[in-house]
């Protein structure tokens, strides 16, 4: 059996488990032993993987490959390298985070697990997907359950922004399956008929002409999912409506798509096209950086706060993403990690404090430092690691991003660098605002003295996420290692 | 068989046949009247299939055995058709077709 | 309404005159018992059921009458002119087909016999008029049954 | 050297805080005091061992003070540029440990008296050893990034401490003031690295600093706006600076952040992290002096000239104690800078840079204690305002004394600290420049004033009517005050050009005797004109302020630079650009999206009575499309 499509097995099995479940214990027992088995096996595979890449030299490690469409030559073929690797390792960490969180989900909570863990598979299936195709099926069958997770378990305007986010993201899928096709038609430049295969691809050098055209559809078909201006609005609405752990697995995973799938597929196998339009998208990511930040600086909602705060940070990783730079990408990957885990937590947090206040606008809050000094401690240090801290993920992230950045030998590309590079002002302004209305200064409510201290369950999540924020942070050495050895082929594409 | 009349003119017959029956069916509001322009529509085909076989191919039957189960089917038809009529007047009393929309709901 | 169901009736025998006219005597029978005999007699029996004489007779609006009838001389047209345009093969050919012929053909199971649509055509007859008894009278079987005991 | 032991100072400060931090709720408030003293006190003495080591042992007479790096790679960037983790040591480094760890261990000592039965106890613990650990890491850094890397670590543990005590509104608007002017300062640092590192292709001290090296060298290779880049860059760089040693105009944080508690406000912002901007500009120094012949030092020395005054003028309006130090504060790391800009490189040149440094040393010393001194007074009245305070000698005898000593200090009176490096810098400046020599002699006049001023209104004015008899603090509070004390008194007599010069080499400083003289004079001047004002009790201070009108009000508003930037910032960032871009977003983007799938749904609703459900219509639509199909086919693609 090969370890990949493990990923996609064990949580097949632990949904046909959910089925027989019958109430919340059972349920969430077995999602959490099914999301500890993904856990334990990302693990495994990072070690897997460093073992395997001393001795192997190929791009792609642990591959398999079927044939599950003959007539279009779709193959069921999976691969990873460092970047999914770690992608995976953020995927299984946030599940495992959402199911403590939703450890007292109200309503249906088997089938609540079920959607839950249907979405998990659906990223998983697209981070260690090397066929064009199945990534498009896996990228879909992430983006369904995201449906019914808002529509049903949701709060406030919960079927307006579940449709909404279902309406843009479709839309985006629909922009990237013509450009997926494009690409597709376009394969058979040595005559050996059509592939989808990722590494083909790459290796077969599209003519620019039809580089030129596809990029775009599949960079903004991807890009949606990574809300680029101004392409993010399904995102506040979206976060804002959906349940705690979806927005933590939305925010934290399901928007790393995005990036992930420029860099896999717009960038890789689309050099030309990349390097050709690369001015405008830098000018839009640059201008969603700021723009994010600026937007979060006025909201009172704290979710809508933390969804344009993504807004920002993704903004960033296609910045570095069309930076043609290994340091860049370098840290647009970790961008990619490190905010999954920033915003999981935020989002885990923004949960705790929701259900303790049942209200989400800052402006009733007040000392919950005092209150509930776990979880708000907690929310400062979230906090400081987004407005990128050293020690904590983010700032190892950013810094990359802007030294590589820094690097490109256009002077505009650098100067669109500086301006991006201003947003940490901004973000400093709206997270310390959040704390210093929210987490600091007097009560608001005497009702707030008797809020629930922090329960097991809820520190174990906040513990999974933050360690490994700090663990990036202060050791990013092993990280960077991993992701920048499998830089190299993509820039060989590129150069 | 008969020399005076060619397939031509039984065709024109069946032709405005036919529409006179589509006719029917669209503007009429009443479910007999549709019932009854069903049954033109059906008539003109079945008179097709039967000159047609009659004048091209006289050899072979198909056309004729298609006439009998097209007749069989019609009478089925109506059978079902008068069925639901009553039983519709019975309940709502009418048979307009404005009437019968409260069924699609 | 029942005045169109006697024209109906008239067209349905006439059209059993163009069998009798082209020498298929067996179709015309049938023609003249089923539709003439059998159908009429039950759409005459369903007017006179379900019609009241002050009904007056509704019609769609004008507009769509207009557009239907505009539809229906564009299609004739195209009909006729295209049967016009079109050289039809005539075979001449004297011979009555018999009765027998016809049968022979219904029930071969060999090349080209029609045994099976046959069969599936007595069974559609048959589910038919089960069904018409039981929606016709379906109200009073369920007051039956939901009668309590 | 023994680099394990180097290693150790900071991290005990790490490990103190992790211990308090994780056993937060489990440990005694009383044991995490010791804990945190105890283990300053081992890095203390290991400081002063290793300063022991480098300068004693290890020094090699007559040669310029080698610079020891060890390192270990923290992260790649590219090729060249990485971040290295390390502790490098030269003159500036060790010094400045020692300052840390001084100050550092006496705020220790002396909180455990001051915080006494606050509930935040233990956390104060925690962050002040969090502050001291980030301060050892960027007095110690290698790189520019290290360096940067613990710059917004002690700016965070700055805004922690700032903002301890969180219930109270304008202690956490303080906070919050101080990391984002600060942030605003780093974002020019970080622009300012980027384009170092791009330019040079490297973030090593050792390299970057070499005179003869490529990286200094480069400078003339580019050029941005009439500048070299490099300029740019090392300006960029010293906003940084600036930001941090609350410059003119970034200084508005400074004064806010005295919402923290005293202790704090003598470790960060008056000794230790204040001066990391001076520091930050002292360790490139080679590069501010020789990229470009040293243009971004000219500017870095009219700020300087320029706060100095600026910051000494408020400081005697206000009636906040602890307000006046931090402005006398901002004053002296505006002497510093003013010292660093003038200096130059080698042999005597270069006596500015060392009497920067020397400042630097002594006024960690007299200002850390001032603060404690202020605390202590605090710690007895309750109130930070000069009307609530008076007759104190008699109370509190032991910080009466200390004051003294450090208030005569900073006046710049011999034989005390302040005297002997305020007047090396005096001599830098009168060398290079008339016009800031006569501003420097400005300030120091007046520093002397507003601290006497102070002096006076705390320990001699009539007794207003205290609720309760003050009376002298614990010995927790006043053992590290007389401590300091000696620091402060004895500091002076340290030869410090023998340990510190621009060019590594000793430096043999020296009494210019009229200028010596003069700045006394200066100082003496300023006393007895505050003896006059405050201690007289003439009724001369209103008069002054009477006749002074609105240059008095505008100096008590602090030239309204507050409200400037709480225009730009509240108004203009705010209102115009933060408050649109959210309306817009929702409004025009996502109405735009909405609107895309409104537009959609009333589309429908237009043809959605198409789909009526009417077998009859149905029929038309496919008799005509019916139609049109076989008109198509039979007379079009016939023909």
């Amino acid at each position: 059996m090969d370890i990949l499509s493990l990923f996609l097995i064990v949580p097949a099995i632990t949904i046909l488990l959910l089925v027989f479940t019958r109430n919340l214990g059972q349920a969430r027992l077995i999602a959490l032993l099914g999301s500890i088995v993904q856990f334990a096996m990302s693990v495994h595979l990072v070690f897997a993987y460093i073992k395997e890449r001393a001795i192997d030299d190929s791009i792609m490690l642990f591959t398999k490959d079927l044939i599950w469409f003959e007539p279009f030559n779709i193959h069921y073929s999976i691969g990873a390298d460092g970047i999914s690797v770690t992608m995976v390792l953020l995927t299984s960490i946030v599940v495992m985070a959402g199911v403590f969180i939703s450890w007292r989900i109200g309503e249906l909570p088997k089938e609540f697990f079920i959607a839950l863990i249907i979405l998990a598979t659906g990223v998983y299936g697209f981070f260690i997907s090397l066929d064009l195709f199945t990534m498009f099926v896996f990228f879909e069958l992430a983006v369904i359950p995201m449906y019914l997770l808002i529509g049903i378990w949701g709060s406030g305007r919960r079927e307006f922004s579940a449709m909404k986010l279902t309406l843009m993201l479709m839309a985006a899928s629909a922009v990237l399956l013509v450009g997926i096709l494009g690409i597709y038609f376009n394969s058979d430049t040595a005559g050996n008929g059509f592939t989808f295969n990722i590494l083909e691809l790459a290796a077969a050098n599209i003519p620019a002409e039809a580089q030129k055209i596809f990029f775009p559809l599949t960079f903004i078909g991807f890009a949606v999912i990574g809300a680029l201006f101004p392409f993010h609005t399904w995102s506040p609405d979206g976060h804002a409506s959906a349940p705690t752990a979806v927005s933590m697995l939305h925010a934290g995973v399901l928007m790393k798509l995005g990036g992930y799938g420029v860099f896999r597929v717009a960038l890789y196998v689309l050099p030309e096209g990349a390097v050709e339009w690369s001015w405008i998208f830098i000018i839009l990511s640059a201008f969603g950086v700021i723009y994010g930040a600026f937007a979060a600086v006025r909201q009172t909602d704290l979710k809508y706060i933390n969804a344009y705060s993504s807004v920002s940070h993704l903004g960033l990783v296609l910045f570095a993403l069309l930076m043609f730079n290994k340091t860049a990408w370098n840290g647009a990957i970790i961008q990619s990690l490190s905010h999954g885990f920033m915003t999981a937590l935020f989002f885990a947090l923004i949960g705790m404090i929701y259900e303790r206040t049942h209200t989400r606008d800052v402006r009733k809050m007040g000392g919950l430092l005092k209150v509930i000094p776990m979880i708000s401690a907690t929310y400062v240090v979230a906090g400081l690691a987004s407005l990128g801290l050293p020690g904590f993920s983010g700032f190892v992230a950013e810094m990359n991003i802007f030294v590589g950045a820094f690097e490109h030998e256009n002077i505009y590309y650098r100067i669109a660098t500086v301006v991006s590079v201003s947003a940490i002002v901004v973000t400093a302004v709206y997270i310390l605002r959040v704390v210093g209305i929210m987490l600091m200064g007097p009560v608001k409510e005497e009702a707030y003295l008797q809020l629930p201290r922090v329960s097991w369950y809820e520190r174990v999540g906040i513990l999974l996420l933050l360690l490994p924020i700090i663990g990036i942070g202060v050791a990013p050495l092993w990280l960077s290692d991993l992701i920048y050895k499998s830089l190299h082929p993509f820039i060989q594409g590129v150069l | 068989m008969i020399h005076d009349v060619s397939l031509y003119e039984i065709l024109t017959v069946t032709s405005i046949l036919f529409f006179i029956g589509i006719y029917g069916f669209i503007t009429r509001k009443n479910l007999i009247s549709i019932l009854i322009s069903i049954e033109l529509l059906l008539n003109a085909s079945v008179v097709n299939f039967v000159v047609i076989n009659k004048y091209l191919y006289p050899d072979v039957l198909q056309g004729v055995v298609f006439s009998i189960f097209i007749i069989a089917v019609a009478a089925a038809e109506t059978a079902l058709a008068v069925g639901i009529i009553i039983n519709l007047y019975r309940q709502i009393s009418s048979v307009e077709v404005k009437d019968v929309e409260t069924m699609k709901y | 309404m029942l005045r169109s169901v006697i024209y109906l009736a008239f067209v349905l025998i006439s059209i059993a005159g163009i069998f009798f006219l082209i020498d298929y005597n067996l179709l015309a029978a049938i023609q003249l018992t089923v539709y003439a005999g059998g159908i009429i007699v039950l759409i005459i029996f369903s007017v006179l059921l379900v019609h009241h004489i002050e009904m007056r007779l509704e019609m769609a609006s004008i507009a769509k009458r207009i557009t239907t009838a505009v539809l229906c001389i564009v299609g004739m047209g195209v009909f006729i002119y295209t049967i016009f345009s079109f050289e039809f093969k005539m075979v001449d050919n004297k011979q009555t087909t018999t009765t027998e012929a016809i049968g022979e053909r219904l029930l071969s199971y060999g090349e080209g016999g029609f045994i099976l649509p046959f069969e599936v055509i007595s069974i559609l007859l048959l589910a038919a008029m089960i069904g018409a008894i039981v929606i016709a009278k379906g109200t009073k079987l369920m007051v039956k049954n939901n009668k309590p005991t | 050297m023994n680099y394990t032991e180097i290693l150790i100072i900071p991290l005990i400060p790490l490990a103190v805080f992790l211990v308090l931090g994780i056993f937060y709720s489990r440990i005694k408030p009383a044991v995490s005091g010791i804990i945190g003293a105890l283990g300053l006190l081992i890095s203390t003495l290991l400081s002063i061992k290793v300063a022991y080591q480098y300068f004693f042992v290890f020094s090699n007479d007559g040669v310029a003070y080698q610079t020891l790096v060890h390192k270990t790679v923290w992260m790649n960037f590219t090729e060249t540029l990485r971040i290295d983790m390390g502790v490098l040591l030269d003159p500036i480094s060790i010094m400045m440990l020692l300052v840390v760890s001084i100050v550092s261990l006496m705020v220790h000592l002396y909180s455990r008296g001051y915080m006494k039965g606050d509930p935040g106890y233990t956390k104060f613990f925690a962050f002040l050893s969090l502050f001291t650990f980030s301060m050892y890491g960027l007095v110690l850094a290698t790189n520019l990034f290290q360096i940067y890397i613990f710059w917004e670590l002690v700016g965070v543990s700055s805004y922690l401490l700032i903002g301890f005590y969180y219930t109270k509104p304008t202690a956490v608007a303080a906070a919050k003031k101080a990391f984002v002017v600060t942030r605003f300062a780093d974002l020019g640092f970080l622009i300012g690295i980027l384009i170092v590192g791009f330019y040079t292709g490297t973030y090593d001290f050792e390299l970057l600093n070499n005179p003869e090296g490529s990286p200094i060298l480069s400078w003339a290779a580019s050029s941005f706006f009439g500048m070299s880049v490099l300029s740019w860059g090392l300006l960029l760089i010293f906003i940084g600076g600036a930001g941090k040693s609350a410059m003119f105009p970034l200084h508005i944080w400074l004064p806010d952040a005295m919402e923290g508690p005293t202790p704090v406000s003598a470790l960060i912002h008056a000794a230790t992290m204040v001066v990391a901007g001076v520091y930050l500009v002292a360790r490139l120094f080679p590069m501010y002096y020789f990229v470009e012949e040293g243009i971004i030092l000219q500017v870095v020395a009219f700020v300087g000239a320029f706060s100095a005054l600026f910051a000494a003028i408020i400081a005697i309006t206000q009636n906040d104690i602890k307000r006046v130090l931090a402005y006398s504060t901002m004053s002296q790391l505006a002497y510093m800078m003013l010292a660093l800009g003038v200096s130059g490189y080698e042999g005597e040149a270069g006596l500015g840079y060392m009497a920067s440094m020397f400042h630097l040393f002594t006024h960690a010393m007299f200002k850390a204690l001032l603060f404690l001194c202020a605390g202590s007074v605090i710690h007895a009245v309750h109130s930070n305002y000069l009307k609530d305070m008076g007759g104190l000698r008699k109370y509190m005898p032991i910080t009466h004394i200390t004051f003294l000593i450090a208030a005569l200090a900073i006046a710049g009176i011999p034989p005390l600290a302040g005297f002997w490096s305020k007047d090396e810098i005096l001599v830098a400046v009168y060398e290079k420049n008339t016009l800031l020599y006569i501003v420097a002699l400005l300030v120091a006049g007046l520093t002397a004033f507003y601290m006497f001023r102070i002096y006076f209104g705390i320990f001699w004015k009539r007794d207003p009517e205290y609720a309760s008899t003050p009376h002298e603090s614990p010995a927790t509070m006043t053992i590290p005050l007389i401590i300091l004390a000696a620091f402060s008194t004895l500091a002076g007599f340290v030869p410090f050009g023998e340990f510190i010069s621009a060019d590594r080499m000793v430096l043999e400083a020296h009494i210019n005797l009229p200028l010596a003289l003069a700045a006394v004079a200066t100082g003496m001047a300023g006393i007895g004109l505050a003896w006059l004002f405050y201690r007289k009790e003439t009724g001369l201070p209103e008069k002054m302020v009477d006749a002074l009108g609105k240059l008095y009000t505008w100096t008590y508003h602090k030239f309204y630079i507050d409200e400037v930037y709480l225009f730009v910032t509240k108004k203009i960032l705010f209102k115009r650009v933060a408050e649109p871009a959210a309306k817009f977003d929702r409004q025009v983007v996502d109405g735009t999206m909405v609107g895309i799938g409104n537009s959609t749904v009333r589309t429908s609703e237009k043809i959605k009575g198409m789909q009526s459900g009417k077998v009859q219509d149905y029929a038309m639509a496919f008799v005509a499309g019916i139609l049109v199909i076989v008109i198509f086919f039979v007379y079009y693609l016939t023909e």
